[in-house]
């Protein structure tokens, strides 16, 4: 078993509303310094030893971040 | 009389609508299961809408995974008219069968109101229209703004492939005001806004959305 | 303390019958699950020992306020009094079921209920209100009925307190969020703003759905050998705050486990899932009784269905499907995971249903069946760690007459009348006073919310916001529907509880009749603080019997409602707010009254003085 | 300027419905091995240097992440 990490993120060029908001609402907050802020989504997977990473490169590219919007990482934790 | 498929997914929602809307346009709308790679035999497909999946990951991303959408692919590769409604035309950006991507409204919310659009293309579902001719239909979605990158765009105008324009500025934000479009070819025709709920003054705006359904069948009846 | 020498380790000691009734004198901490000394004396006496820790935490919470009405059973007593022959005609089910069922006409019925998700939506506005939405839903799936449309009742403070800008945002964003998902229309619902809100929201969620008379299905588990099945989400730790008690009483070290959650997240995509599953259940005459799980969860469908029905029941709990590891037996009994229900069926059609169930990827497990006989016994790990008569859990909670008064400040409170104030003596002053109202946030415009619901879907409503009433076609061929309103005017139940209840009535009434439909049943949620304060006991005393007296006279029976106490901020109760929906009947809604003005020309009578 | 990375996921005990929609659809997309998927949102902020640690987690904790029924991990990558 092995846990695997997959960050998405909307791709640099694609307006990105969540986190224009979040980075207003810090300036409600009162924390200022906040430059620039970006969301997207964090997968935490479980996966056997048959999963080997080009397996993992090929769910995250084309179920977990669709590539025409999204840019994504892989990483393995354990 | 033509029979049109109409898919249901867990979660969707709008099948019945889309149903309905093929019976009152004179066509025979015929269920298709989202597990079986089969469209019996049907003269069109209509991807309904609702929340496959709840839309858990990606708005349309697992139902565009699901077997029924193989035949679906290949048909409207071929020629095949494919009409995806609002998760529908998630599902079939998520499918590759329509460029671009829908994501979230750019208010972050929902938005459940009426919409003026632009009929902008002749295609196997806007026959009955003429182009340029204005229709109200219910607009009803979080993730409803059509994005793509800017030569994708550019060649879906130069194409004519931009099907249906929103007529005041996007409530979703949807770039270019693009409310709809379609394949090259013009069979497969995705939108946002919902003319299966603009088929009778009594349930929606008016009469405007079954047009779209009118003039897939009209093709039907004409090469008889 | 006797733990069970095979259990590993990691697995706390289960405290079974034998094991309670060798241990009489070990103390348990009845008062921290809610219950006075007097009621777990009560409990020791029905069941000749001290009960179990599961029965404990069963008991506990069925015999809460929320579920047992503890408080207000014996005011709620005057809606049957008052209810003639007549007024019943109509009712295919009425107060004491899931939801009270109408007929409408033509062989189709209609049921109808509203409840509230107060305290669960000012601890996370968003998940709150979903998941208030989803547990009405799911009463209405309990009469076999197919859910229709969702209407929503929201009281909050004032709009520019930071609590609401926390709360309502949510808490409509929730309500969207579940109702769009689900594919049910929200056909109409209320927006009030009020200081005495503050701090304590409240959600109150309606349902309406339709069937046909055939189709009436009851909670209660009848034939000794049917089977019980849990279908939809797995059971996991949600919502059992309370229960956690018992844990770190007992073996918290065990088990390492927090203090748990009490907030549920909603899964409408299962809650879709299960809806169309169990439409096809009961279309397949595949379910004898069925039960949803609600607040709770499986404590509370075990001893209803079982005191329901005319035998006893058995219940394993290690076939449960769980969604956290080594849960007790009381965390499994007391969890209020959404999106579950509960099915009793004959042993020929398992087969069949679990094939249904399959088809709509529900997860669907036989967890027990009808016994003669008349106990629930409720096995975990191979031990009997319930053992009871269901009526006295599910039924027969204690009841109390609590003292109730009515206030020393309602005299003033009523005197003080507008008589005193300053009118307006300018055109000027007359018409910023106009613009004033105008742009209060009580008047103002609802689209903010209602644009965030879905009123389109399935393609039936012909009317929803800004009409009086909400209109859903039930039937497509001959244009038969039901119109639905909700109101409540809560100050003027603060000036006069009892008045302000009956006006409340006669507002949604209107609201109905004027789009044309003929009004037959009613629904209530009564929103009220402290039942231990006797002013407000009063006011909930004057109310109910204002509202039956109401009821009585206009010939509409009330089929079912829900009661939510304790609504307050501190000492502060909220105002009184019994809100009352109001169901009509429309022979064909093509013919129904539009909301707004006709054609030019068209003549504008006043009715009434 | 920094890089700030904040992960949030539903806590262990709260009901994952996306996580386990997706765990659902591996199977049927013919991707076996893949034994849990828990879904979050993933953060990346870029701060100056007068954002401290301790404003970090308030940022975290009181928008990014809701402590009701989230957990979330804060990060410094640059
Ligand atoms: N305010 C009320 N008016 C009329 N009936 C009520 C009211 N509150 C509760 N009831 C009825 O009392 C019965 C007991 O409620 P129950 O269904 O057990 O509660 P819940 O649905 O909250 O678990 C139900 O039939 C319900 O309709």
């Amino acid at each position: 078993m092995a846990r695997v990490i997959v960050d998405v993120l909307p791709k640099a060029e694609i307006l990105d509303p969540q986190g224009q908001a979040v980075a207003r609402a810090m300036g409600r907050l009162g924390v200022d310094g906040v430059a620039d802020v970006r969301q997207g989504k964090h997968f935490e997977l479980e996966v056997d030893d048959t999963v080997d990473d080009a397996a993992l490169e090929r769910i995250a590219g084309s179920l977990l971040a669709n590539p025409v919007i999204e840019e994504w990482v892989v990483r393995r934790v354990q | 009389m033509s029979r049109i498929g109409v898919i249901t997914f867990p979660g969707t929602l709008d099948d019945v609508d889309a149903a309905r809307a093929v019976r009152y346009a004179g066509g025979e709308p015929v269920g298709l299961w989202h597990d079986d790679a089969d469209l019996r035999g049907v003269d069109a497909v209509v991807v309904p809408g609702g929340f496959s999946y709840g839309d858990y990951l990606r708005a349309g991303a697992i139902a565009a995974r699901s077997p029924v959408m193989g035949p679906v692919v290949e048909a409207g590769r071929a020629g095949m008219p494919v009409l995806g409604i609002c998760n529908g035309f998630q599902i079939l950006c998520e499918a590759g069968l329509l460029p671009g991507a829908l994501v979230r409204n750019h208010g972050l919310r929902f938005v459940c109101r009426e919409v003026g659009l632009r009929v902008e293309a002749d295609t196997a579902w806007t026959s009955s229209f003429t182009v340029g001719q204005h229709i109200r239909v219910p607009l009803k979605s979080g993730e409803g703004r059509y994005v793509a990158d800017e030569a994708t765009l550019d060649a879906l105008e130069g194409e004519g492939r931009v099907v249906f324009r929103y007529t005041e500025p996007a409530p979703n934000g949807a770039l270019r005001d693009i409310a709809g479009i379609s394949s090259a070819d013009g069979r497969v025709v995705g939108l946002m806004p919902h003319p299966e709920h603009a088929i009778d003054a009594l349930t929606g705006p008016g009469t405007d959305g079954l047009g779209l359904f009118t003039s897939v069948l009209s093709r039907f009846t004409a090469a008889a | 303390m006797n733990p069970v020498p095979e259990a590993p380790p990691a697995l706390p000691p289960v405290d079974e019958v034998a094991h309670a009734a060798a241990t009489p004198d070990e103390p348990q901490p009845h008062a921290a699950l809610g219950l006075r000394d007097e009621e777990y004396a009560r409990i020791r006496e029905i069941l000749g020992r001290r009960p179990t820790e599961a029965e404990l935490a069963m008991y506990s919470v069925m015999w809460s306020e929320h579920c047992s009405y503890k408080s207000s059973k014996v005011h709620l007593r005057r809606f049957g009094e008052t209810t003639t022959e007549a007024m019943r005609a109509r009712l295919l089910a009425g107060i004491g079921e899931n939801a009270g069922v109408v007929d409408v006409g033509d062989g189709w019925a209609v049921t109808f209920k509203i409840e509230s998700h107060n305290h669960p939506s000012y601890v996370e506005p968003h998940q709150g209100a979903a998941t208030g939405v989803g547990g009405i839903v799911r009463d209405i799936m309990a009469m076999g009925a197919r859910p229709v449309a969702v209407m929503d009742g929201l009281r909050v403070g004032p709009l520019d307190a930071p609590d609401t800008a926390r709360v309502l945002p949510g808490v409509v964003s929730g309500v969207g969020f579940y109702g769009n998902c689900l594919g049910l229309p929200n056909i109409g619902g209320e927006v009030v703003f009020d200081p005495s809100y503050s701090g304590n929201p409240l959600v109150n969620a309606l349902c309406v759905g339709v069937l046909r008379h055939e189709d009436l299905h009851l909670a209660f588990a009848s034939g000794a050998g049917n089977k019980i099945v849990l279908f939809g989400a797995r059971t996991g730790l949600d919502g059992i705050g309370g229960v956690s008690v018992l844990a770190s009483e007992t073996f918290v070290e065990g088990t390492g486990r927090k203090k748990l959650p009490s907030v549920q997240v909603g899964d409408p995509f299962a809650e879709k899932v299960l809806i169309e599953c169990c439409l096809e259940l009961f279309g397949g005459g595949l379910v004898v009784g069925i039960q949803d799980l609600g607040g709770a969860g499986l404590s509370c469908a075990t001893s209803e269905l079982a005191s329901a029905g005319d035998g006893g029941m058995h219940v394993d709990l290690d076939t449960v499907p769980l969604r956290a590891e080594n849960m007790t037996a009381a965390e499994i009994l007391s969890s209020e995971s959404q999106e579950r229900m509960c099915a009793v069926v004959t042993p020929e059609n398992v087969d069949a249903f679990m094939a249904v169930c399959r088809r709509w990827d529900v997860t669907a497990t036989v967890i027990g069946e009808v016994t003669d006989g008349d106990r629930l016994r409720i096995t975990h790990r191979g031990e009997t760690v319930v053992d009871v008569p269901p009526r006295t859990v599910a039924h027969d909670g204690p009841v109390y007459e609590r003292p109730y008064a009515r206030p020393d400040w309602q005299d003033a409170l009523q005197a003080d009348g507008v008589g005193g104030r300053a009118r307006p003596s300018a055109p000027a002053e007359l018409a910023a006073q106009v613009r004033d109202l105008v742009a209060s946030p009580a008047l103002a415009a609802r689209t903010w919310v209602t644009e965030q619901y879905d009123r389109y879907v399935r393609g039936n409503t012909t009317s929803a916001t800004p009409a009086d009433a909400g209109v859903v076609r039930v039937d497509e061929a001959s244009g038969r529907g039901v119109a639905v309103s909700i109101d409540a005017n809560a100050r003027f139940c603060q000036l006069d509880p009892r008045a302000g209840a009956q006006l409340a009535l006669a507002e949604s009434m209107r609201n109905v009749a004027s789009s044309g439909a003929v009004p037959v049943a009613v629904t209530d949620c009564l929103n009220f603080g402290s039942p231990e304060d006797p002013a407000v006991m009063w006011q909930f005393a004057e109310a109910v019997g204002g509202l039956a007296d109401a009821c009585a006279a206009l010939g509409l029976p009330v089929t079912g409602g829900n009661v939510s106490f304790y609504n307050q901020t501190g000492s502060a109760a909220i105002l009184p707010t019994p809100v009352v929906g109001v169901l009509g009947i429309l022979t064909d809604v093509a013919r129904a009254v539009r909301h707004g003005l006709g054609p030019e020309g068209h003549a504008v009578w006043l009715l009434g003085r």
